[in-house]
């Protein structure tokens, strides 16, 4: 397959879409099981069609712009957005040969991609001219900027552990042995991702009961749906990078290298939902004290706790 | 004129604010007005005008008036009988206890004495709305921290409880079956067995579930201990009504101090909080659901033979009274006139929400933006009890 | 207790008072000395206010009554102060500077009866859409079925 | 073909606006709940209206929230739904002779489907939005254009 | 916070999680209530039967709804002078029409036991054409008449037999 191709199907575009038909799917069915009630069940065979229909729904509904709104910014953000997160995606090995694209930077390019999201998210939410979306739209700002830091130090020690930025290699030298050793900086990197993609229960930015939907008030139909796969598909490069960093990524005896994979990254998605069905939302000012007293610290100490082991081996 | 200087602050007005150049939308505004409702998914049909400096709540006023119906006005068009239906629409969620009032009231202008059965049965009705309505309570409270799965559990405890009231009367909320003279239907053994069933799995699955995750919870505490505190003094001052004063550390319920109905024969514990933050409100809830559930078993136990109901006439001589009973959002007074009619002259309903809802801007001065809807949902309020 | 409070009442201020129903004191009082009343109830442990409840008598050729519910809510003993009123004159002091609380419950009663509480600094509207300030829709003489006829 | 995949699409994913302004929501909360639970069809509540395809008047409304029950379904994108439920919305029910409620609320919006009951059960509520589905498959050119904008000629 | 209890807070929260982690093995709640076709045992408000050959044309049911929704329609005869009708949109289900009744043993407007629901796809014109009419009106109200017509034959023929004996009483004197 060229890699034009696989940007289109296998690890591109359309898989991506079927991936996300599923994640929707499968969040709804377990928030359901949580609340010990059905779920989707009717719509197509136990509603598996349910996320398909949905889909289709928002592409026929309206297209309102406010009269206020900034309407070049209102209507470009999304598709801006869906592109930089799809991007982040092209990094990620699925399996040993399927992958876009392979550099010497993998990590660094991912990372930068990820911190560059909350300006498009703060002006999806300014663009809108809404006090609600606004007052999103700056959480967002605040709430990813104190995240990315402990993201990126964990990660970091990661990358200084295995010395090198590229994922294929950091997968193939990957072990039992540096899976314990990376495992204060793996749960670290969980946590700085809920925050970074604002996930419950730090979904502080498009808190409903607060701030309506935050940056996404002013949003429907098709910008609302793209808007929110793009945010869904930040989760899921983010959980692609540390399934890749941390737990081996697509290693695994028996079945092939991309089950493996996608297994890995759904045990970290059951993880989320359950999570969101358990905990409540923090503050803003909790989140922050959280990440820059306890988080950032704490990814420092472990980096240095690594380059000490490093020291050790070497 | 470019501001108005009201209670302390300087608001700019909106519409002077265009200011000529480039438009940067609300980026230049200093203080932001929200509209905190009326379509919102924490505030109900009400409004709360939110002014906020960044995240900091710098004033709130509630505007208040979405359900207006003007029931105390409705009620004098109905005769004795049948105003019932819009008194138990003060508010849906726990309706036995304002057609309780109302009865009583009633029945002490004219004289009337209630039999024994009636009294027992009105005093498990009003203790099963009292569940019903805290366990939404209990659910919405939560649900404004972002977890729904505490309403999804409590609805599945509510709805064993609204199966037996439409067992016994035939609908299930809006069950009109309270009236002076007693009450309206023959209760049967189906309804006392289905209610024991009811109380045994709210004791049995829901307390042990619920209180292992949403009760002890860490992060609900970190979110809602030390928030809206509101110490006793303050508490009594504000008028605070019902769980909130409670939880402030005042032992004030009706059922106990003035006893109604069959509470004289019972024996219930009234529970109190000192802290008097959001998280004491909501234990309050939760223990009075045990203290309640406890009070049900009893009057079950002693449930006498006799009448349900006795003739109400149709007639009541002039006089007044006024009643209190401990509805499940505090106490709801009934100031009940007649002037000889068949009707009722004048209905004052001294509401309790309407008390905890002017509380409101004391208690929310200086907080945070996300601690608006903790408090909100902490003073248990209901909409319909509000404006009436 | 209660009866403590109707000989003080009877002496300091001269108003009748009568036993209402069981733990509550119902007192007749004007609106001269309404402050001083309830100041003087507040002193003596009355300090939690639940309502004020205004009654128009004047289809029976009656006055207004405006009353007063407040609860002693230590001793669990009721007191309600009636303060009568003519129709052509409707104006009280207002007490919610002794009773803070109070203040909305009158604004409520200001808006629903135009009893104008002196001193009341929120006579705004509240409950009522803002078309409809001013219509008083609590009094017997705003009659729901006329409006009904004349708007068919 | 293509269309009637879009009318299945549609009908099978109807998202409601977060809209009460009476006693009739809470049994749409008890449709939510576990026991009724509606998301087995595809139905769901959206905080804002900017997301949603119908809206629910629960019950009641009064002539204070009249005009902001008409601004959110203003707000809704266009094919758009009304479900009216419980006799305050059709008739004034308990309230019929109070001058502050609009006492016939099809006057000003368009209902698509109405379930009586004071409140209806939840079941009877589910039936109706089964219907509503049913509606929405049949309903290709929104029938709910067809009504005038009252918005500005409320008089009370 | 200090530092010992955000090492705390994520154990103490991460229990929770397991805890309603267990809550997707147990059992669902949800009742798919179509299958048992009524799921009311007993008493439910369900719509209304009226019983036009037990009326009597007391309108005390008219009297006693509270939202006035019950209309007394006219039938053309005596007795019943007029039958309930009910219009739907605006009724509560309260039952109190049913409870002030006088008609006994059975009452001649009663609320179903068994459960029915009443939807309908309705806008503001056909709203109006949503009641519920008393059974058989037709039938009743022709019984009347021929009751009626009985009635009067039976009060004629006494009449007849009045005067007939009045006049054998004129007759004899």
């Amino acid at each position: 397959m060229g890699p034009w191709l696989k940007a289109l199907i296998f690890p591109g575009f359309l898989f991506l879409m079927l991936v996300f038909l599923m994640v929707f799917y499968v969040e709804r069915k377990i928030l359901a099981d949580a609340h010990l009630r059905t779920g989707p069940y009717y719509v197509g065979r136990w509603g598996l069609l349910q996320t398909l229909a949905d889909v289709f729904k928002l592409l026929q509904k309206e297209f309102i712009i406010q009269r206020r709104a900034n309407k070049l910014l209102f209507s470009l953000i999304p598709f801006v957005a869906f592109l930089m997160v799809a991007i982040l995606v092209a990094f990620i090995p699925f399996s040993s040969s399927s992958f876009i694209v392979s550099t010497s930077f993998d990590l660094l390019i991912a990372l930068a991609i990820v911190t560059s999201m909350p300006p498009i998210f703060f002006y999806a939410g300014w663009a809108s001219k809404s006090k609600y979306s606004f007052i999103g739209g700056l959480r967002v700002v605040n709430q990813m900027i104190s995240g990315e830091i402990p993201l990126w130090l964990s990660a970091l020690a990661a990358a200084v552990f295995y010395g090198t930025l590229n994922h294929i290699e950091i997968v193939q030298d990957s072990s039992w042995l540096s899976f314990i050793v990376l495992l204060p900086a793996f749960l670290i990197f969980i946590t700085a991702t809920l925050i970074v993609t604002d996930r419950p229960p730090f979904d502080i930015p498009e808190a409903e009961q607060e701030v309506v939907y935050g940056f996404l008030t002013e949003f429907g139909g098709f910008n609302y749906m793209i808007l929110v796969l793009s945010k869904l598909i930040e989760l899921f490069g983010l959980y692609g990078l540390a399934v890749t960093l941390f737990l081996g990524g697509f290693k695994g005896p028996i079945l092939p290298g991309i089950v493996w994979f996608l297994l890995k990254i759904f045990a970290l998605y059951m993880f989320t939902f359950v999570v969101r069905a358990s905990t409540p939302r923090i503050r803003m000012d909790q989140l922050l004290k959280f990440c820059w007293k306890a988080l950032t610290p704490l990814a420092l100490l472990n980096l240095a706790f690594i380059i000490f082991i490093k020291m050790i081996f070497a | 004129m470019d501001s108005i200087a009201q209670a302390g602050f300087t608001f700019v007005l909106e519409e002077k604010k265009e200011i000529s150049g480039e438009d940067l939308g609300l980026l230049q505004e200093k203080l932001l007005q929200l509209n905190w409702g009326v379509q919102h998914p924490a505030s109900g049909p009400m409004r709360l005008k939110v002014w906020v400096d960044g995240d900091e709540v710098v004033k709130v006023d509630p505007d208040i008036g979405y359900v207006l119906r003007l029931l105390e006005k409705l009620v004098e068009y109905r005769t004795w009988i049948n105003a019932i239906v819009n008194v138990e629409r003060a508010c849906f969620m726990d309706n036995f206890g304002t057609m309780t009032g109302y009865s009583i009231a009633a029945e002490k202008i004219a004289g009337v004495e209630v039999p024994k059965k009636a009294d027992y049965m009105r005093t498990i009705l009003c203790e099963g709305g009292r569940i019903v309505s805290h366990l939404v309570g209990l659910g919405s409270f939560v649900g404004v921290l972002g977890v729904h799965t505490a309403m999804q559990w409590a609805l599945i405890a509510r709805e064993k409880f609204l199966d037996a009231f439409e067992l016994y009367s035939g609908q299930r909320i809006a069950t009109a079956s309270i009236i002076p003279g007693g009450v309206r239907f023959e209760p049967t053994g189906k309804f006392i067995e289905k209610m024991t069933k009811a109380i045994d799995f709210l004791e049995k699955e829901f307390f042990p579930r619920y209180e292992e995750v949403f009760l002890d919870n860490p992060t609900l505490k970190l979110r809602t201990k030390g928030v809206g505190v509101v110490p006793k003094e303050k508490a009594i001052e504000l008028g605070l009504a019902g769980p909130p004063l409670r939880a402030s550390g005042v032992t004030s319920d009706i059922r106990k101090d003035y006893p109604y109905a069959a509470y004289g024969e019972l024996d219930f514990n009234v529970v109190t909080r000192e802290e008097g933050d959001a998280y004491a409100r909501y234990c309050v809830i939760f223990e009075e659901l045990k203290e309640s559930a406890k009070i049900i078993r009893q009057a079950i136990e002693g449930f006498p033979e006799g009448e349900y109901r006795t003739k109400f006439p149709v007639k009541v001589p002039p006089g007044e009274a006024y009643v209190n009973v401990e509805w499940a959002r505090g106490c709801f007074g009934f100031h009940l006139i007649s002037d000889g009619g068949t009707g009722p002259y004048r209905l004052k309903m001294g509401a309790p929400s309407f008390a905890n809802l002017w509380a409101i801007p004391e208690m929310m001065k200086g907080i945070k933006l996300a601690d608006v809807p903790v408090i909100f949902a902490s003073l248990y309020m209901c909409h319909g009890d509000i404006d009436r | 207790m209660l009866e403590e409070i109707k000989e003080k009442v009877q002496s300091e201020f001269g108003f009748q008072s009568e036993p209402y129903d069981t733990n509550m004191l119902l007192i007749h009082g004007n609106r001269e000395k309404i402050k001083d009343l309830l100041e003087f109830l507040k002193r003596s442990g009355f300090n939690y206010p639940h309502t004020v409840s205004v009654v128009d008598w004047t289809p029976k050729g009656k006055d207004f009554e405006v009353n007063y519910i407040i609860e002693n809510i230590q001793e669990k003993k009721f007191v309600i102060v009636r303060v009568t009123l003519p129709e052509n004159d409707l104006t009280v002091p207002s007490v919610c500077d002794i009773f803070p609380s109070l203040q909305p419950h009158e604004r409520e009663a200001w808006e629903m009866f135009g009893v104008e509480f002196v001193g009341n600094p929120r006579l705004e509207v509240m409950l009522l859409p803002e078309w409809a300030e001013g219509t008083f829709p609590l009094r017997k003489s705003y009659d729901f079925k006329k409006h009904r006829k004349e708007k068919k | 073909m293509i269309l009637k995949f879009f009318d299945w699409s549609r009908s099978n994913s109807p998202w409601g606006v977060h809209f009460c302004s009476g006693c009739c929501s809470l049994e749409v909360l008890a449709l939510m709940g576990p026991r009724f639970d509606w998301e087995r069809y595809g139905f769901m509540m959206t905080p804002s209206p900017r997301q949603a395809d119908f809206i629910i008047v629960t019950g009641l409304v009064s002539k204070k929230v009249l005009p902001v029950l008409l601004r959110v379904y203003q707000q809704m994108p266009e094919p758009r739904y009304v479900f009216g439920m419980g006799a305050c919305a059709a008739g004034g029910g308990p309230y019929w002779d109070s001058d502050f409620v609009a006492v016939d609320v099809s006057q000003y919006i368009p209902f698509d489907i109405f379930v009586a009951g004071c409140p209806p059960n939840p079941e009877a509520t589910l039936e109706g939005f089964l219907r509503l589905k049913e509606i929405i498959l049949k309903d290709r050119e929104n029938a709910a254009k067809k009504y005038p904008n009252r918005m500005e000629e409320i008089n009370y | 916070m200090e530092l010992g209890s955000a090492f705390k807070l994520p154990v103490e929260a991460t229990k929770k999680v397991i805890r309603v982690a267990k809550a997707l093995l147990e059992p669902k709640a949800t009742e798919i209530w179509w299958d048992k076709e009524i799921r009311r045992e007993y008493h439910y408000r369900g719509k209304h039967v009226i019983k036009a050959e037990l009326c009597i044309g007391c309108s005390l049911c008219a009297r006693a709804c509270p939202v006035n929704c019950i209309e007394m329609v006219p039938t053309g005869v005596k007795k019943p002078r007029a039958v309930p009708k009910v219009r739907a949109n605006e009724c509560i289900f309260c039952g109190l029409c049913e409870d002030a009744c006088p008609v006994k043993p059975e009452k001649a407007i009663k609320l179903t036991d068994t459960y029915t629901m009443y939807v309908e796809p309705g806008t503001w014109d056909n709203l109006a054409k949503f009641v519920f009419e008393p059974e058989n009106l037709q039938e009743a109200i022709e019984k009347a008449k021929k009751m009626e017509e009985m009635i009067e034959r039976k009060k004629q023929e006494a009449l007849k037999k009045k005067q007939k004996a009045e006049k054998q009483k004129k007759g004899e004197e």
